[in-house]
């Protein structure tokens, strides 16, 4: 593949406002340059890890990452303080720990019910679906063929932007059953290393917040 | 997180979780006496604030309750002759909601990450220009959505005008001149934007034969136009 | 100036919503690095261009602009053409809110006429109509009995295809849509204030108690 695609694919990238799909990129460059033009998703592929190494090794703020089966520019995260000072877009609150376990069941085990997920949840879950789907983190996606023919709820491509993965099968994977008990507190212990870790930046993103502290 | 914090608790699932995992009980043994009766302790506290309790976790005591009496009696056997733990449809339940509660702490982390990268923020200053080509042009433009356009054009008109017979000089070049003028430099301009004020039907027809003209030529191109029965047309040429 | 202020304009930069003005790029570094940061106008301005330049050397695809009394990135001209190529196909592909209303009247109410939909509608409907058609969204099944005998529209199997339904009846009931609707934000009020309401007096008791190990 011709260099002058690196600068090409840059510019697509660079200049689509929501995640690009690759067979979007060749799509584009064949239009333009002819149908004849050779370019494969390999190339594609590499031309963004050859764009990446560079942009680390000029030290640029940001990079091309992989969401929501496409490809974004997006800030690195020791901007974070910076830019979130001057934005609101991520000024929205966090999801409560109801919504992140109702979404966390619907990623894993989708497509699936509402009564199935209440099942597992253990509680009545319209209010979370309701949210989730005026959130667009998830939605209706045909109806299953059992009794009642309850609708499926699937995620959304929002929902793999909302926590920055590129596919639904980047999630990590659910432990067994078995493997939880033994130590349990595993997930815990990392997500606490996690937030300390990271603390004190978001300590700043919440003060800039300002108005929305009444979750905990 | 040792202290109740019940905003935390999102079901009886988890509230039982919390009563295991605080006494350090094993999931597979649960003393279900104790367990039960810790758990309507707090539906007690529920009532004595004299809210009302939420029906699943009411549910969750009938279900403790059951278990309970059926600890008392003799054990049940399945097909294979193994004894039946009342207590196995719980254990079953709280394991596979712990799962996806570890699930839900693995998400929080990513939405945590998430949450401290920016996208780009504005795209107005990019340049933009449609592909070029004659072939890309008249793409999704046919002769009908021409003629279609021409005759929205001329029935959109008030008929007022019709006794007033005129002369009037219009020739197909100077409207050709005139178009030319207006797609300089590949500027663009609606197909309703040029023939505006123009109300005689004869204008509009003689201006849009230069517009075939030209299109003929290669001078001008047209694109669609998000409007019905509207296109765009602009110059090919700089200059 | 310190460099790792290039790093950092050009966080702000890329990241903003609007044009980014001098003035709003010293505002968030003061305040994130304090206000006695030695940082002016000038500065701002010079390493401005050197990004400019170093994109330039660099050939990146984009420059950052002065547009409204702030600063933009952008694609380069060079790469214009296929930046328009991928927006007209973009706009193209979104369905616009007026096409889902067009396609959901003809969903529901399947097999309808052309007037049937604009009185519903309460607009001309030419345009949607051929966009739906064109998508193969919708397609002609005969012709009504009445007077004119108008063409009737229904929805096509590429229709159930993108919904993932099996067949029309699939669709959510009004009913249903109302349900997944309905405001439930009564219920979660009124169950926070009672959580909040029953925390403190439980906080007390368990800490009464003595026992309880306190984490986090």
């Amino acid at each position: 593949m011709d260099s002058i695609y690196h600068s090409i694919i840059e510019a697509l990238i660079f200049s689509s406002d929501e995640p690009l799909p690759t067979s979007e990129i060749i799509k584009a460059i064949k239009e333009i340059d002819g149908s004849e033009t050779a370019i494969t998703p390999k190339d594609v592929e590499a031309s963004v890890d050859y764009l990446n190494e560079k942009y680390e090794d000029d030290e640029k703020a940001f990079i091309i990452k992989r969401i929501a089966n496409g490809f974004a520019f997006a800030t690195k995260q020791e901007y974070a303080k910076y830019v979130g000072f001057l934005s609101s877009v991520k000024s929205k609150r966090r999801l409560s720990q109801a919504a992140l376990e109702t979404l966390a069941i619907i990623a894993y085990k989708q497509p699936i019910t509402k009564p199935e997920i209440e099942v597992l949840r253990g509680v009545n879950s319209d209010y979370m679906m309701n949210t989730l789907l005026e959130k667009n983190l998830i939605t209706i996606k045909g109806r299953a063929e059992t009794i009642g023919r309850p609708l499926l709820y699937v995620t959304t491509d929002e929902f793999l932007k909302y926590f920055g993965l590129h596919k639904i099968s980047d999630l990590p994977k659910p432990r067994e059953v078995d493997e939880i008990m033994k130590d349990a507190d595993f997930i815990e212990e990392k997500r606490k290393i996690m937030m300390n870790q990271i603390e004190e930046i978001v300590e700043n993103e919440v003060d800039s917040e300002g108005d929305n502290k009444s979750e905990s | 997180m040792y202290n109740i914090n019940l905003n935390s608790f999102e079901g009886p699932l988890d509230l039982l979780l919390f009563f295991i995992k605080r006494d350090e009980l094993d999931i597979y043994d649960i003393p279900i006496s104790n367990i039960t009766s810790e758990f309507m302790e707090y539906l007690a506290l529920l009532e004595r604030l004299d809210l009302e309790v939420a029906g699943d976790f009411i549910l969750m005591a009938s279900t403790l309750m059951q278990i309970k009496a059926k600890m008392l009696l003799p054990k049940e056997k399945d097909e294979k002759g193994e004894v039946i733990d009342p207590r196995m449809d719980l254990v079953n339940a709280l394991l596979e909601y712990k799962r996806y509660k570890e699930m839900s702490e693995e998400l929080s982390i990513q939405e945590m990450q998430e949450r401290r990268v920016k996208y780009r923020g504005n795209f107005i200053g990019d340049e933009k220009k449609d592909p070029d080509e004659l072939d890309a042009l008249l793409k999704n433009i046919s002769v009908f959505d021409l003629v279609k356009a021409f005759k929205s054009a001329l029935e959109a008109k008030p008929e007022e005008h019709v006794h007033n017979v005129e002369m009037f000089n219009v020739t197909i070049e100077e409207q050709m001149t005139e178009v030319l003028n207006k797609t300089d430099f590949g500027k663009e301009i609606k197909f309703t934007e040029l023939i505006k004020g123009m109300i005689e039907k004869l204008r509009i027809v003689v201006t849009f034969i230069a517009l075939l003209e030209l299109i003929k030529m290669g001078k001008i191109g047209l694109k669609e136009s998000t409007e019905f029965n509207n296109f765009i047309i602009y110059g090919t040429q700089n200059g």
